[in-house]
């Protein structure tokens, strides 16, 4: 009886944007007399945080407090197309487009405030405190609300944009796969550390600690959340969780939270990360994408560091204990 | 591309919802209640492959509170097009199951109810007339002569313009293969397996007074179910009207379209609001999974780290109908190379259908799969020429200017970048050699 | 069928609700009184999505009979939420990010001010298993276990710090 | 037809009452961890249903020597009196808090297989069921009152009042291991009791869960402890010996070959741990 230590790693890269592309998303942004400015999009939060990020990102494209920004989202009959909430998109695509439609409304923002002000649009900046001031002149400035009122009731203008951001659809060629699939690329390494009980074949995870280049952070403490949560749903993969424990048959199939076995609070490793910033070429503000992929190194780093710590090699996913005790069996006969 | 410093961007803001999720405010579909709901239940299939010789509602219309039933004979259009959507035919899965069933727990019939006790009673009085087929649930089996056949075109697999499969060909692996000092080769398994959302799939639809449709839905592409459900029930797009956008959790398990449409379609017959939400033994064994995953690793290595051919041979398990598999397969072959720089490849990524459970899109999309063989297989390589696991993963990544074997120019690459940064976070001191690379030292050049 | 009429306290009031027999305090708050709080994961016992207090301890609303809670004290999430403001809980949830899609949250606010009040210092250990019974697949569980501790600062009077 | 009634007897007597007035067509339930999620799907659906939970049998007290534990005492007021270690050892390992509010001791002996966990610790103390009907009262060992799959030796009409756990005279064990550290069905659990003349084994209880139709006694096993020391020898004999008389099964969570190899790994680390308590 034994409990053996070991450490595995994982290096992995993964693609932003539906495959092939042709996944459209558009943005309308409009300004009330209220000086707020309002995103309107279809766009969905599945709890990755899109509400959140989406309204930073308009903030700083318009250059105003996060505060005056309001998502309207997620219904057809106001909100533009959008692809939908997937492939580690929505930070990149929905983030282009807003960023698109606030450089219009932006753009007559300062028109009036230049009027107001009696200074041409150059001369102007904004503080993203809900000030658009003059350059090298502070003093002089002006409210978005009085900006909003007089574009409304002076100078009969609308502050608004419209924003689109589709990465052509891309085809591929039968025969050699040739295809442009993707907008950019985020990375990660995992590293894993095991202790494996040679008796049962049970695996205790006891660090997942990861590294992630992910482009620009919006959030980084939503991008936290995503590597935890990813973390966790990777060992589940790794080591328990299955529809089918005995596939290819479809015996035994789990109904419930009972026998389908996610980890709870009391299975959770310590987790750490790092987190790189190399900003993209095509993404808002250097965004990549990170909501998919966060699973993914862990599983190998887990199945490695088991490798390492009693030297068998299991390639059949979830590693189970009894795979463990099997293979461990096997080579004892070798 | 925008002015000045950011405020905004890169702040570490609470949750726009937070406050609404901490004190249970937050409005989710099944919050969603109208005083003359009706509720629906589906009867599903209890065996994995049957022919449908006869439906018996005669002691389903007795109980109490029964409304009324529907079959695909009340289905406009009875066939999903979710692929057709995204240009990738063939669509082939019913809406409700017309001559045969493929899955256990498919799709038969609606039963809509005053209450969902009594839909639950009802569906439990249907009387199925089925004739049980033999059944095939391992990929490789489907493919082989004799295999019970699960497709109308006569296959069990996906036709991919006129291949077999998926195919990439990038240099040529035979070629390598030969010049390899070392051949390493494995086959990788993965289990399906499911979302598993604290909220589960569900939708709330309402007849308007103006003859429109609010569809009260977790779906996870609006527009997507949108047109989707507006091409199975043959009504113009813009009669429904989908509102949601506030999901307990998706991972790519709401975006199936299988629960709005059947439900739509409820309540355009009875003209009264209707709701249909899984149960959780319907989400665990009905809904659609991540599919499992078979791939054979084949690869040819020199003495010194680099690996100079990798072939794949990969066997997605689509289940009983495509979903978004065969549309997954495809970023699977653009991805089964990994991010490394490889002269030779050749990947055959076969969509196979089997009599399970569908599988289709879960969070990470083909490329989990493909990470979990890749990454064993790294180490199984380094093991096998007696390299350290670090080493042999520096010496291949893949640098900035490279080509990929799907003939894409690599761009933002940071592999290196990463894999340094994780060593230094858990204190493994890496060669100087390693520590001076960067994705950015072979710019423009191949194979430096 | 004979309904029945059963008087319980719900968050501090005294209500009368006429229900069927062995209908849950899920399907009662959630269907009839129109506490939406109460979140249903999965009517098996098996998530937590559901939990209220009963006299001040956790239960799974989903498989209690109301006629069971007949005399009690029932609490839901609406009661614990302040008119005004927030509860200290629901104050150190929000700022550690202890949530993301948010269905699982409720569940475990509930658990999480059951235990505060029976155990004002839980060490790591004992919040741990206090949450055993609460599925949250999107966090991990790490902000919630940092979320429940800095709660415990919070209501015992030293400000926690997000 | 959905459910009519839902009795809640205020007594043992009116609980009787109930049982008899109705017999089979009333269900009886404990906590209703385990009914109500079937009422709930639909795969139950009883006209009449009775809860025990008011009819006065939560507490637990000592009575000449014996713990009197009655039967709807919730699993989680065994955790916090824990009159045994070993009890509360079993109710810690059941469920979670929210459930173990709610699950009762009596209940734990009606629940499918993997469940039984609570049963199987009162089945190492040779606990005794007081068996209640009208008007008549038996005691049944625990030993004695499963007859094979979901069945038992209850008569119609009769009910589980309260268990009776004689104060353990020798040493106790008990590990409950599933997959997941808390809140998970059994992969195996093993509960042990042993009583030494100086440093012989006088007598032995091994109980174990999830291998077999319901909570059973590795008998060939104890057999093999008695009169000898607990060596390390005797455990490993005893042991291999419990791992071939269960009769394991395969389910979600693992499989009759691993649950053989666990019987034969935890009834060992069982019968250590007792001997290291040995000293």
């Amino acid at each position: 009886m034994a409990k053996l230590r070991g450490t595995g790693m994982a290096a992995v890269n993964y693609p932003t944007g539906m495959n092939l592309g042709g996944d459209p998303s558009q943005a309308l942004i409009h300004a009330t007399t209220t000086g707020t400015f309002v995103i309107s999009l279809s766009s969905t939060d599945l709890g990755q945080g899109l509400k959140t990020v989406i309204a930073q990102i308009g903030a700083d494209a318009l250059g105003v407090p996060v505060e005056n920004v309001m998502i309207d989202t997620a219904d057809t009959d106001t909100g533009p197309h959008c692809m939908g909430t997937f492939a580690s998109r929505a930070t990149h695509r929905v983030g282009n487009a807003v960023v698109m439609a606030a450089q219009e409304a932006r753009k007559v923002l300062l028109e009036v405030a230049a009027d107001e002000l009696e200074v041409s649009p150059e001369d102007l900046e904004t503080d993203g405190q809900g000030n658009i001031l003059v350059k090298g002149a502070p003093s002089r400035s002006i409210g978005l609300v009085d900006t909003a009122l007089a574009a409304h009731f002076k100078y009969a203008k609308t502050i608004s944009g419209r924003g689109m951001f589709m990465k052509p659809k891309s085809d591929v060629d039968p025969e050699t796969g040739a295809m442009d699939p993707d907008s950019t690329e985020a990375h990660a390494c995992t590293v894993a550390e095991v202790e494996v009980d040679t008796e049962t074949g049970e695996v205790k995870v006891l660090s997942i600690k990861s590294a992630y280049e992910i482009g620009r952070q919006v959030n980084p403490a939503l991008v936290k959340g995503q590597i935890e949560g990813g973390s966790v749903m990777g060992m589940s993969h790794a080591l328990l969780e299955t529809t089918a424990p005995y596939y290819p048959a479809i015996d035994h199939s789990p109904g419930g939270f009972s026998d389908y076995l996610i980890p709870g609070s009391a299975d959770i490793p310590e987790i750490e990360s790092v987190v790189l910033e190399y900003p993209s070429s095509t993404g808002p503000f250097g965004v990549k994408g990170i909501g998919e992929m966060t699973a993914n190194s862990p599983i190998p780093a887990i199945v490695n560091a088991i490798n390492n710590a009693i030297g068998v090699r299991i390639t059949e996913l979830p590693v189970t204990p009894e795979k463990i005790l099997r293979a461990l069996e096997m080579k004892d006969k070798e | 591309m925008t002015q000045g410093k950011l405020n905004a961007v890169g702040q570490s803001i609470k949750r726009r919802d937070g406050l609404g999720h901490v004190t249970g405010k937050t409005v989710y579909v099944d919050d969603v209640k109208f005083r003359d709901m009706l509720h629906l239940k589906m009867v599903r299939s209890p065996v994995p492959h049957a022919r449908i010789k006869g439906i018996d509602f005669s002691e389903a219309e007795k109980v109490p509170g029964f409304v009324r039933a529907l079959t695909h004979e009340d289905v406009p259009k009875n066939t999903y097009t979710i692929l057709c959507l995204i240009g990738v035919g063939p669509d082939e899965e019913p809406v409700l199951a017309e001559d045969e069933v493929r899955y256990k727990g498919e799709q038969i019939a609606a039963i809509i109810a005053e209450t969902e006790e009594a839909a639950m009673e009802a569906v439990g009085k249907v009387k199925l007339d089925l004739e049980e087929l033999p059944a095939v649930f391992d990929v490789e089996e489907a493919l082989k002569p004799g295999a019970p056949i699960l497709k109308h075109w006569g296959t069990n697999y996906f036709v991919y313009e006129g291949h077999h499969c998926r195919r990439v060909r990038y240099g040529d692996v035979e070629k390598g293969f030969a010049e390899a000092d070392f051949i390493v080769e494995e086959r990788y398994q993965t289990s399906p397996i499911e979302h598993a959302p604290t909220e589960t799939t569900g939708c709330v639809v309402k007849p308007e007074a103006d003859g429109r449709y609010t569809v009260y839905t977790n779906t996870q592409a609006l527009f997507f179910t949108l047109d989707n459900a507006a091409l199975i029930l043959e009504v113009p797009f813009n009669k429904l009207h989908l509102v949601g956008g506030t999901v307990g959790g998706g991972f790519g398990g709401k975006v199936d379209v299988i629960v709005e449409p059947i439900t739509i379609l409820a309540a355009m017959k009875t003209g009264r609001p209707v709701r249909y939400v899984f149960m959780r033994d319907e989400e665990m064994r009905v809904s659609s999974t991540r599919g499992a995953w078979r791939m054979y690793y084949k690869d040819g290595v020199m003495k010194d780290g680099r690996i100079v051919a990798r072939q794949v041979t990969t066997y997605a398990d689509a289940g009983a109908y495509n979903r978004h598999t065969p549309y997954a397969v495809t970023k699977h072959a653009a991805n089964a190379a990994g991010p490394y720089n490889i002269p030779n490849v050749s990947i055959d990524a076969h969509c196979v259908y089997t009599n399970r459970q569908p599988g289709s899109a879960m969070r990470g999309f083909a490329v989990t799969p493909a990470s979990f063989a890749l990454e064993v297989q790294m180490d199984k390589i380094a093991e096998t020429i007696g390299m350290d696991p670090w080493e042999i993963r520096f010496i291949n990544a893949y640098r900035n200017g490279d080509m990929k074997p799907h003939r894409k120019v690599v761009e933002d690459a940071t592999l290196i970048e990463t894999m340094q940064a994780a060593a230094e976070m858990v204190g493994t001191e890496l060669p100087e050699r390693l520590k001076a690379m960067h994705s950015n030292d072979r710019e423009g050049g191949n194979h430096g | 069928m004979a309904a029945k009429i059963v008087t319980f306290n719900l968050n501090g009031r005294e209500i009368d609700v006429l229900v069927k027999p062995l209908t849950t305090m899920q399907t009662l708050l959630r269907e009839q009184l129109e506490y939406f709080a109460t979140k249903s994961g999965c009517r098996q016992g098996g998530c937590g999505s559901c939990t209220i207090l009963v006299d001040g301890e956790p239960m799974a609303s989903c498989l209690l009979p109301v006629e069971d809670v007949a005399g009690k004290e029932v609490t839901t999430l609406e009661g614990i939420t302040p008119d005004l403001g927030l509860h200290p809980i629901q104050e150190a949830f929000f700022d550690n990010y202890a949530m993301q899609c948010g269905y699982c949250t409720p569940g475990i606010i509930m658990v999480s001010k059951a235990l505060l009040d029976r155990n004002p210092h839980p060490n790591r250990r004992e919040i741990v298993e206090a949450l055993a019974g609460n599925v949250c697949r999107c966090t991990g569980y790490e902000p919630i276990i940092r979320a429940v501790q800095d709660a415990a600062a919070r209501m015992n009077g030293q400000q926690g710090g997000a | 037809m959905s459910i009519t009634n839902y009795f809640q007897p205020q007594s043992l007597d009116e609980a009787l009452i109930f049982l008899d007035e109705h017999k089979d067509a009333l269900l009886v339930m404990g906590g209703g961890t385990v009914t109500m999620p079937l009422i709930n799907e639909g795969v139950s659906a009883p006209e009449k249903v009775m809860g025990l939970k008011n009819a006065g049998l939560n507490y637990i007290h000592q009575q000449n020597g014996r713990v009197v534990i009655g039967a709807t005492t919730t699993l989680s007021q065994v955790l916090v009196e824990a009159p045994l270690p070993m009890l509360g050892e079993a109710a810690r390992n059941t469920a979670a808090w929210t459930i173990r509010n709610m699950a009762t001791v009596g209940g734990n002996f009606f629940v499918p297989p993997p469940a039984g966990d609570f049963a199987t610790a009162l089945l190492a103390l040779d606990a005794e069921l007081k068996l209640v009907r009208q008007g008549q009262e038996r005691f049944v060992p625990v030993s004695e009152f499963f007859t094979g799959f979901m069945a038992n030796v209850l008569q119609p009409g009769e009910l589980l009042a309260e268990i009776h756990v004689p104060i353990p005279q020798g040493q106790t064990a008990f590990i409950k291991f599933g997959r997941k550290v808390a809140n998970t069905p059994a992969v195996v659990t093993v509960a042990a009791h042993v009583q030494f003349d100086g440093a012989l084994v006088q007598a032995a209880r091994i109980a174990m869960n999830a291998v077999g139709p319901h909570p059973v006694r590795a008998r060939k096993a104890e057999e093999i402890l008695l009169g000898s020391p607990l060596s390390d020898e005797a455990i490993n004999t005893a042991a291999s010996t419990a791992a071939e008389e269960c009769e394991p099964f395969t389910d979600a969570v693992a499989s009759e070959w691993y649950r053989r190899k666990m019987v034969k790994v935890y009834v060992s680390r069982v019968l250590k741990n007792i001997a290291g308590k040995e000293g």
